[in-house]
């Protein structure tokens, strides 16, 4: 399974932080500390798997940002590449050629899209279609005051 | 970069160019700072090289001014370019109107590093050695030393570094402080070759009251490798030397000080000595309210300066200088206490251990540990105020806050092997903390006091026990005083630790792989069995006393690091000799 | 031994190179990749200000969101570089009024052109800003004047005089020279109100606006002055421990017989610093009682004296004191000045526009606290800080008793003197 | 109150060019965030959150807005409510009193028949933060959820159940039967949820597997649709049909198979198939090729299907791409115990790995390499790993030298090649090898009479020209100080016959070298001290000429701050004295080692004479 995804820019700064399965916040804070400091400015040349503790990173670098997942031993490591690009993907589609400056300022909606993607640390859900219906169906529930104010990006 | 830049904005080198060509000096003049401003940025401008020569040749100064910015930029690294621009500072350093520009060019003429370069700047440099304004003059000083930087050889040839030894007599103190300069940048490449006499010294005395704050480091440095034969001339420069601990400029004050440290060792008179020292303390003192960075190198500083010697700071309450504020960084901080531990002495033990105190309730733990390391080590170092400080220790280990333990034990071991049966009282509350003891260094020490006061600690084969419990993964270090440890306890106790003893030594020698504590382990085993007596002897021996002696620095290296006050070596402590010596040998990173 | 420095590089606070004056050319341009890493490693505070790596010293100043890193091989007298990038510091500032990555930006090329002439070879030159600005004329002054031929523009006459600091021919219209002497008060004191250490640190600032040459003499009321001219004093003397003075002075004439003589440079200057070891007991005394202290709520009684005779008045009085990190709802009661709950500083702010001597002021202020604690709530007993000016009084009792201007044209030049004391680091330990 | 904007706030953050600054802004808009806590406006509550959330990002505590998370939560408005669930796992960790707190509004969500959304957020938040008594509380509801009869909740739910069975795994059984209904749904979200469920029932029991193994067949026909199946734009990537599905299966199957004949007979045509025909070399077809070869060398797979398995491996390790080598070699890694002689036909390309510029590649190939080495191949391979050693760089240099050793250690065919290559290797990175193989190494040598006088002799020259080389410096000062006489019999000879010759006073020189570069260079120098301690202090029986300059040396160690230094300079400072001549030679007698069968009585018999 996968135990948590962070999205880390190229300084270092902390961009998404999912923990799927419970860590406590000094494990959390060294886990952030450590993968960024492994991570950064690693060529992209090289291998995208590192073993950290007692599971394993992989990541990959997408225009600005590093995709850093710990994923338990036992998981296919390019499966998991594979849903990473699954999550870019979405995120694109959703926000329409995504940047870092949308996550930023819209972090929250990440995170909604996140949640219909994996459970848990698992996959849920592998069609495209089917996520982007569910999250935009949840978008118009959701408080028009509070997106008239914070300006949503469509 | 530079090949992007090329081929997406050839356009762009175009215009610029363009530009130059204008016979609207403005406009030229906004073209080359759009060149430089690119420059700035990392961008390649050198295609333009040619077309910016071109725009030199003006009477326009602040133009002239622009070409060089832009030749200096290339100068080191595209030399073979910068060297068409030659004839052109030629005719600039042959301008005879104004000072500035031949100065500007004879400065500018020896950044290009090509030896190619010495023949056509010989003859100009020469004339500018010899110019009328004192502007050139000093500039061409420096000049040398670019010129020896490029060809030492040819540099010899064509004599310059004897016209150094001339400008040492110039009338302009800016001058001779250059050359100075100079002198010593060669000295330094080629050995000492200039000896001093009475006239020379003369000179730069004098020089030194009137040249600029700049010039006056460059003479002091001078005079400290350089020192007068004559005890005579070393009282006098003295003399000279003693007013500029009154200047506002940290590092005038720091030569100076260096200066008369120095020479001090010349002199005879105790009373002279007493007065020199006197005048020293206070503009030291004086540097702790400087900015953090000249702070910590004042302190570093003064470290070797109160080592050499110990008088300086007399009245005994400049230790308060050195109290550790709320917002010193903690590099100074951590120097602020090596100088506390230095200057404390009994008249002020009570307000340091207040002092001391203070810091170790606070939130960084290097300044913390550092504090904690501080109150043992100057229980080592004064022996009336050694109860004072190990109260205060015992006070830290009551909070049980884990690394105020830690750090107690490692340093209250030292204060035990100072004051051999003067403290046992106090183990109990070691052994009350055991579990706080993570780190093998702690471990160790608290062993050694197991073993050491064995006799005092009712539980003492117990604990060793329980140390020995995880032997075989133990680190080496905490291995060997377990058996160390074990030997002593067997021999005061007798019967009462015959099976610990039996076990701790079959597991020292059958049961581990590294050889040397397996021979430990042989050694004792058959002193045990050999000779009981001898054994007590040997292991229980009392040994010799450990002093804060071994914290000062070695004599000898001590006084070739006064001699660089101010300096790196100050800094990092390094003799000067090894530092350059061993060159290949540093190739890892270390800290200063 | 070479004392100067290789290159010097100007960083943003990310690390990246605005701009960069290479002396020497004996360092490879990718050092200053090094220094940038290490900066991504370490905080500021733990990064000591020079560190070796391989065979290159790096120096480094952080002002202003900028980082100054002079880069140095050999053995570089460290005292002296880092004393220049001071200097350089204030030379810009006293150029573009601030030193920040804009300024630096928008005067790019005067700061090259300042580069090059303050230092040669990796060897400090020319650094007075006055005499500077003979030659190099800032960008303002450059549009706004004609445009200059190579004549127009000559190397000051400071640079072949004796005196360095001061260009010929300087005139103003009325002859006046204004000092000021400024007293600051450093004192540490512990919360039961011993007072651990106490300095005070005084300078006289001047600004002079005399014409010529003027030859200056300044006559304090120092007790050794006095005893070494063997004159009595009717006002009170005063022993100056450490006296520092701006290379105008004559220093070898003040050491004969302690008289201060100069030739001021133009404008405004330091023109000495001193240090005094005076025990002086708090100006401002600051007790604060933290009365109840649960879980849900934190009471502070906070009193504060002035400890200076009734005829001075304290301006801006400025007290911190430090507060618990997650407090809320703050409340304060007080009849004099006002009180401000500083969020970012962990602290509140009581400040009192005039605070007279002898007087003393109350404060109340409580906190509630959110019911699920911060792990580090209980570690805020930092120091409480203390900001004051008092004006027409110096703690030390320094007076100027007469300054002499004497210049050949003759004109009678007018003194002005000030007083004022101000803090220091001024620090009250809390209990 | 704050009035500040989401964005704003986000904004000037983002304004802030230093550390202080941003600290400065969120200071002040926390502490203006907790006071309108305090007043208990609910108005903009869920921007607050949103903020904190924010703040939380940027690693500042955030302790303080728990209990607003919860009332969030708890809110009857959705956007609250979404914003609360959303900030639950974010800043809720470790306080599980209050998570106890929010489980009633869990449940009562997980009964909403307001919206499906309001369940998927209750079913989202058990799946990802919930401890074992929220489990206990809300597995009834879960479980009812499974059959909800939008399949939307359905797999929500499953991944739920995941969760709970993880944190009470008594509760399985009451899931297995819901299995048997979901198994045969055709849908790709619920299948692939199930197929989780059942993976983690068998990493917490796994001797469940053989209750599963009725679903082989069905499983086998589903992976066979969905590979035949036609074009489906939703779950295509890259020309493949949901590979996340297809892992998912094959992954199953593999646990399925795994130790049962009949199962893996029934899946070889299905991954024959995939190990052929899955085509493309993008990364999908790689992860499904990759899924593959770890159910092929999982299951009992027939010699062809096995073949084919190291083959796609063998493909792999070639790809120019890095992550793909890697997978290849970490599986070889695996098969080495399985296969042998397939994996050893790579040695070559795997040994070439170790040029590669990527240490992760480098390492992975380095123990791969390890394992392949057996007594019969371990000349060729250490041969060619000592070449690697000359330019290694630091990082991989201590890995490298110490593998070596390992299977020196584990595989030398003669004695002499182990003292030869270990000292060859200590030779060129002493300083990075481990204690315990030059431990190993000394212990060796000294218990085996022949090799002595080659290895003090072979040791004192190399020890002499690498003095950084601090490994090496341990061993040689032990061997001089055990063998010290070989040393300076004369009798050994160089290549050529000469005679070597190195005096009594070379040799004590040697060591006081030695502790003059070790000194005051920290631990380690201390421990290199230590042992020259001990070696000088059995020369005194060896040398006897050289007594006093050895009595100087350790004398200059009295004062040594280092405990363990200063205790053995004053003994052997006492035992050197006269008094104790005969006493000496029995203690300072080479040292028995293991094997020696009689190594303690012989020690004590000794000692005593």
């Amino acid at each position: 399974m996968i135990l948590f995804l962070l999205l880390i820019s190229r300084h270092g700064k902390i961009r998404l932080c999912k923990f799927f399965t419970p860590f406590t916040t000094k494990e959390r804070n060294k886990i952030m500390k450590d993968c960024s400091g492994l991570v950064i400015g690693r060529s992209s040349r090289l291998t995208n798997f590192l073993e950290y503790s007692d599971f394993k990173l992989v990541f990959k670098r997408y225009a600005s940002l590093y995709f850093v997942t710990g994923v338990t031993k036992d998981e296919n490591e390019l499966n998991i590449l594979e849903i990473m690009h699954h999550f870019v993907e979405l995120l694109d589609r959703y926000f329409g050629n995504v940047c870092e400056l949308d996550i930023i300022f819209n972090f929250h909606a990440a995170y909604f899209l996140l949640d219909e993607i994996i459970i848990g640390g698992q996959v849920q859900e592998t069609s495209k279609k089917a996520i982007l219906k569910k999250i935009s169906q949840q978008d118009l529930l959701l408080d028009e005051q509070f997106f008239k104010d914070d300006d949503k990006k469509k | 970069m530079s090949i992007n830049f090329q081929n997406s904005k050839r356009g762009e080198l175009n215009e610029l160019r363009m530009e130059l060509l204008s016979v609207k000096i403005p406009k030229k003049k906004e073209a080359l700072k759009k060149i430089i401003a690119s420059m700035t940025l990392g961008k390649d401008v050198s295609p333009l090289f040619t077309d910016v020569l071109k725009c030199m040749d003006t009477p326009n100064i602040e133009l002239k001014k622009l070409v060089y910015l832009y030749i200096i930029n290339y100068a080191k690294s595209q030399p073979d370019l910068a060297i068409l621009a030659v004839n052109t500072f030629r005719k600039d350093a042959r301008e005879r109107s104004n000072p500035l520009m031949r100065g500007l060019a004879v400065r500018t003429m020896g950044c290009i590093g090509v030896e190619s370069i010495i023949d056509y700047i010989c003859e100009p440099l020469k004339d500018a050695l010899n110019d009328e304004d004192p502007y050139v003059r000093k500039t061409a000083a420096i000049s040398i030393i670019k010129v020896y930087d490029i060809s030492a050889e040819r540099c010899e040839e064509l004599e310059f570094v004897d016209s150094l030894v001339d400008l040492l007599s110039d009338g302009n103190a800016m001058v001779v402080s250059n050359a100075v300069a100079s002198l010593m940048e060669i000295t330094n490449r080629r050995g000492k070759f200039f000896e001093m006499d009475g006239g020379s010294l003369h000179k730069l005395l004098t020089a030194l009251s009137e040249c600029t704050e700049w010039g006056r480091i460059y003479i002091l440095d001078f005079l400290a490798t350089h020192l007068p034969e004559d005890t005579r001339e070393i009282e006098s420069a003295i003399q000279r030397v003693v007013p500029h601990l009154s200047h506002s400029n940290a590092a005038v004050v720091l030569s100076a000080s260096k200066v008369l440290i120095r020479y001090m060792d010349y002199i005879e008179d105790e009373d002279k000595i007493k007065s020199i020292c006197r005048k020293l303390a206070p503009p030291l003192v004086s540097l702790m309210s400087s900015n953090p960075e000249i702070q910590y190198i004042a302190i570093k500083n003064v470290n070797l300066i109160i080592q050499k010697r110990p008088d300086i700071f007399r009245k005994g309450d400049e230790i308060k200088v050195f109290y550790c504020n709320f917002n010193d960084p903690l590099y100074v901080k951590l120097e602020k206490l090596e100088i506390m531990i230095r200057l404390v002495d009994l008249k002020t033990v009570d307000q340091f251990l207040r002092e001391v105190k203070e810091y170790a309730q606070e939130l960084d733990v290097p300044f913390v540990r550092k504090a904690v390391s501080a109150i043992g080590r100057c229980a080592i170092k004064l022996d009336k105020a050694a109860d004072r400080c190990v109260q205060a220790l015992i006070e830290l280990v009551r909070t049980k806050v884990e690394y105020l333990v830690q750090e107690s034990v490692i340093v209250i071991k030292d204060v035990l092997r100072r004051y051999p049966n003067r403290y046992e009282s106090i183990i109990k509350d070691f052994c009350d903390n055991l579990k706080a003891l993570n780190f093998a260094d702690e471990r160790a020490a608290m062993i050694w006091i197991v073993g050491e006061y064995a006799d005092k600690i009712s539980n003492c084969v117990l604990l060793i026990e329980s140390f020995a419990e995880n032997f075989k993964e133990e680190a080496t270090i905490v291995q060997h005083a377990i058996l160390t440890a074990a030997v002593k306890i067997f021999l005061k106790l007798e019967d009462e630790a015959e099976d610990m003893i039996a076990d701790i030594l079959k597991l020292a020698t059958e049961e581990a792989e590294n050889p040397d504590l397996r021979n430990r382990g042989y050694v004792y085993w058959r002193m045990l069995v050999n000779n009981p007596d001898m054994a007590r002897e040997f292991v229980l021996e009392e040994k010799p006393i450990i002093s804060t002696q071994s914290e000062n620095i070695d004599p000898t290296l001590l006084d070739s690091l006064i001699a660089y006050l101010g300096t790196l070596f100050s800094i990092s402590l390094k003799a000067p000799s090894k530092t350059v010596i061993s060159k290949e040998g540093a190739k890892e990173r270390f800290d200063l | 031994m070479s004392l100067g420095c290789s290159c010097i590089y100007f960083l943003d606070y990310r690390g990246k190179v605005l701009l960069f004056r290479d002396y020497r050319g004996d360092i490879s341009s990718s050092e200053i990749n090094k220094f940038q890493r290490r900066l991504l490693e370490l905080e500021d505070s733990l990064s000591k200000p020079v560190f070796k790596l391989k065979d290159i010293t790096h120096c480094w100043v952080g002002k202003n969101n900028l980082y100054i890193v002079a880069l140095c091989k050999g053995q570089p007298n460290v005292m002296m570089v880092f004393y220049f990038l001071h200097k350089l510091i204030k030379v810009f500032e006293d150029y573009f009024t601030e030193f920040n990555e804009e300024s630096l930006k928008d005067n790019f090329v005067i700061t090259y052109e300042l580069l090059d002439e303050m230092m040669d070879h990796g060897y400090p030159q020319l650094t007075e800003t006055t005499v500077l600005k003979e030659f190099i004329k800032s960008e303002a002054f450059r549009t706004a004047g004609k445009e200059e031929k190579l004549t127009d523009i000559m190397v000051s006459s400071a640079v072949s005089n004796i005196v360095s600091w001061r260009p010929e021919g300087i005139k103003h219209k009325k002859n006046e020279i204004f000092l000021d002497a400024v007293e600051e008060l450093n004192m540490l004191c512990s919360s039961t109100g011993n007072v651990l250490s106490s300095e005070i640190l005084g300078s006289v600032q001047c600004n002079s606006m005399l014409s010529g040459m003027p030859d200056l003499k300044l006559g304090l009321n120092d007790k050794q002055a006095f005893e070494i001219k063997g004159k009595t004093s009717r006002g009170k003397l005063i022993e100056l421990e450490d006296i520092k003075f701006h290379q105008c002075v004559r220093l070898a004439q003040f050491d004969r017989d302690r008289t201060i003589s100069f030739i001021p440079p133009d404008g405004k200057f330091e023109l000495m610093t001193y240090r005094l070891n005076t025990r002086v007991k708090p100006l401002i005394w600051v007790e604060c009682t933290i009365e109840s202290h649960t879980k849900s709520k934190i009471e502070y009684m906070v009193k504060a004296k002035a400890q200076f005779k009734s005829r001075s008045i304290a301006n801006n009085v400025e007290i911190y004191v430090p507060v618990p990190c997650d407090v809320d709802s703050p409340n304060f009661k007080t009849n004099t000045g006002t009180v401000e709950y500083l969020p970012e500083e962990d602290c509140m702010h009581w400040s009192i526009k005039q605070f007279a001597g002898r007087k003393e002021y109350l404060m109340r202020a409580s906190f509630g606290f959110p019911s699920v604690e911060q792990t580090d709530r209980e570690k805020f007993k930092n120091a409480i800080r203390v900001k004051y000016e008092i004006p027409y009084f110096t703690v030390s009792g320094i007076q100027v008793r007469y300054l002499k201007i004497v210049d050949k044209s003759g004109y009678k030049g007018l003194p002005w003197v000030r007083y004022i004391t101000k803090n220091g680091q001024y620090q009250i330990r809390m209990s | 109150m704050s009035t500040m904007k989401l964005k704003e706030f986000i904004k000037a953050i983002r304004n802030c060019k230093q550390a202080k600054d941003e600290r400065a802004v969120v200071s002040k808009e926390s502490a203006l965030i907790r006071n309108a806590f305090k007043e208990k406006n609910p108005k903009n509550r869920h921007r607050n959150i949103a903020k904190l959330l924010f703040v939380n990002l940027l690693g500042y505590p955030t302790q303080f807005g728990q209990v607003e998370t919860i009332k969030c939560v708890a809110s009857d408005d959705y956007t609250e409510k979404r914003i609360g669930y959303m900030a639950l796992s974010q800043l809720m960790n470790e306080s599980s009193e209050l998570l106890m707190m929010v489980t009633q509004a869990i449940k009562n969500d997980l009964n909403s028949s307001k919206s499906n959304f309001i369940v998927a957020l209750g079913l989202t938040s058990i799946a990802e933060i919930s401890t074992e008594d929220m489990c206990r509380e809300l597995y009834t509801e879960v479980k009812k959820l499974m059959r909800s009869t939008s399949s939307y909740i359905k797999k929500k739910a499953i991944l739920a159940a995941v969760r709970i069975i993880k944190n009470i795994p008594d509760t399985i059984d009451d899931f297995m039967e819901v299995i048997d209904v979901l198994i045969n749904e055709h849908s790709h979200s619920i299948t692939l949820a199930t197929m989780t469920l059942i993976q983690e029932i068998i990493n917490i029991e796994p001797e469940r597997v053989g209750t599963f193994r009725k679903y082989t067949k069905v499983l086998i026909k589903i992976l066979k649709n969905l590979i035949h199946s036609g074009y489906a734009p939703e779950y295509d990537i890259q020309g493949i049909k949901d590979p996340f599905l297809q892992v998912r299966i094959i992954r199953v199957l593999g646990h399925l198979g795994e130790g049962n004949e009949d199962a893996s007979d029934d899946m070889n045509d299905i991954l024959t198939e995939i190990a052929t025909s899955t085509e493309g070399s993008k990364g999908a077809a790689n992860s499904i090729l990759y899924e593959c070869v770890r159910a092929i060398m999982l299951i009992e797979a027939s010699s062809g299907l096995r073949a084919l398995g190291i083959n796609i491996l063998g493909r792999f390790l070639v790809n120019k791409e890095n992550n793909i080598r890697f997978i290849a070699l970490t599986n070889l890694h695996k098969l080495v115990n399985i296969d042998y002689n397939a994996v050893q036909r790579h040695k070559t390309t795997v040994i070439g790995c170790l040029k590669d510029p990527d240490l992760v590649i480098k390492k992975e190939a380095l123990d791969l390499i390890y394992q392949i080495c057996k007594n019969t191949n371990v000349k060729g391979i250490v041969k060619e790993l000592l070449n690697f050693l000359l330019t290694a760089e630091k990082e991989f240099k201590e890995d490298l030298a110490n593998k070596i050793c390992m299977a020196v250690e584990k595989y030398s065919p003669t004695k002499k090649w182990h003292v030869d290559t270990v000292i060859k290797v200590l030779t060129l990175a002493g300083s990075e090898v481990m204690d315990n193989f030059i431990c190993s190494l000394i212990t060796l040598i000294a218990s085996t009479a022949e090799l002595q006088n080659y290895s003090v002799n072979k040791t004192y020259f190399s020890m002499k020209e690498n003095l950084e080389q601090s490994g090496l410096q341990q061993l040689g000062v032990w061997l001089i100080g055990e063998f010290g006489e070989l040393l300076v019999s004369g009798q050994t000879m160089e290549m050529d016959d000469t005679p070597i010759n190195v005096t009594e006073e070379e040799a004590v020189e040697t060591i006081e070298k030695v502790m003059e570069h070790y000194k005051d260079k920290g631990d380690k120098g201390d421990v290199i001290i230590q042992y020259s301690l001990v070696a000088l202090s059995k020369l005194t029986i060896r040398f006897e000429s050289m007594k006093g300059k050895i009595q100087e040396l350790i004398q200059n160690q009295v004062h040594n701050p280092n405990i363990e230094i200063q205790q053995r300079a004053c003994e052997f400072m006492k035992l050197i004295d006269e008094d104790w001549d005969q006493h000496r030679l029995a203690i300072f007698e080479p040292m028995p080692f293991q094997g020696d069968e009689n190594m303690l009585v012989d020690a004590t018999e000794r000692a005593v004479r």
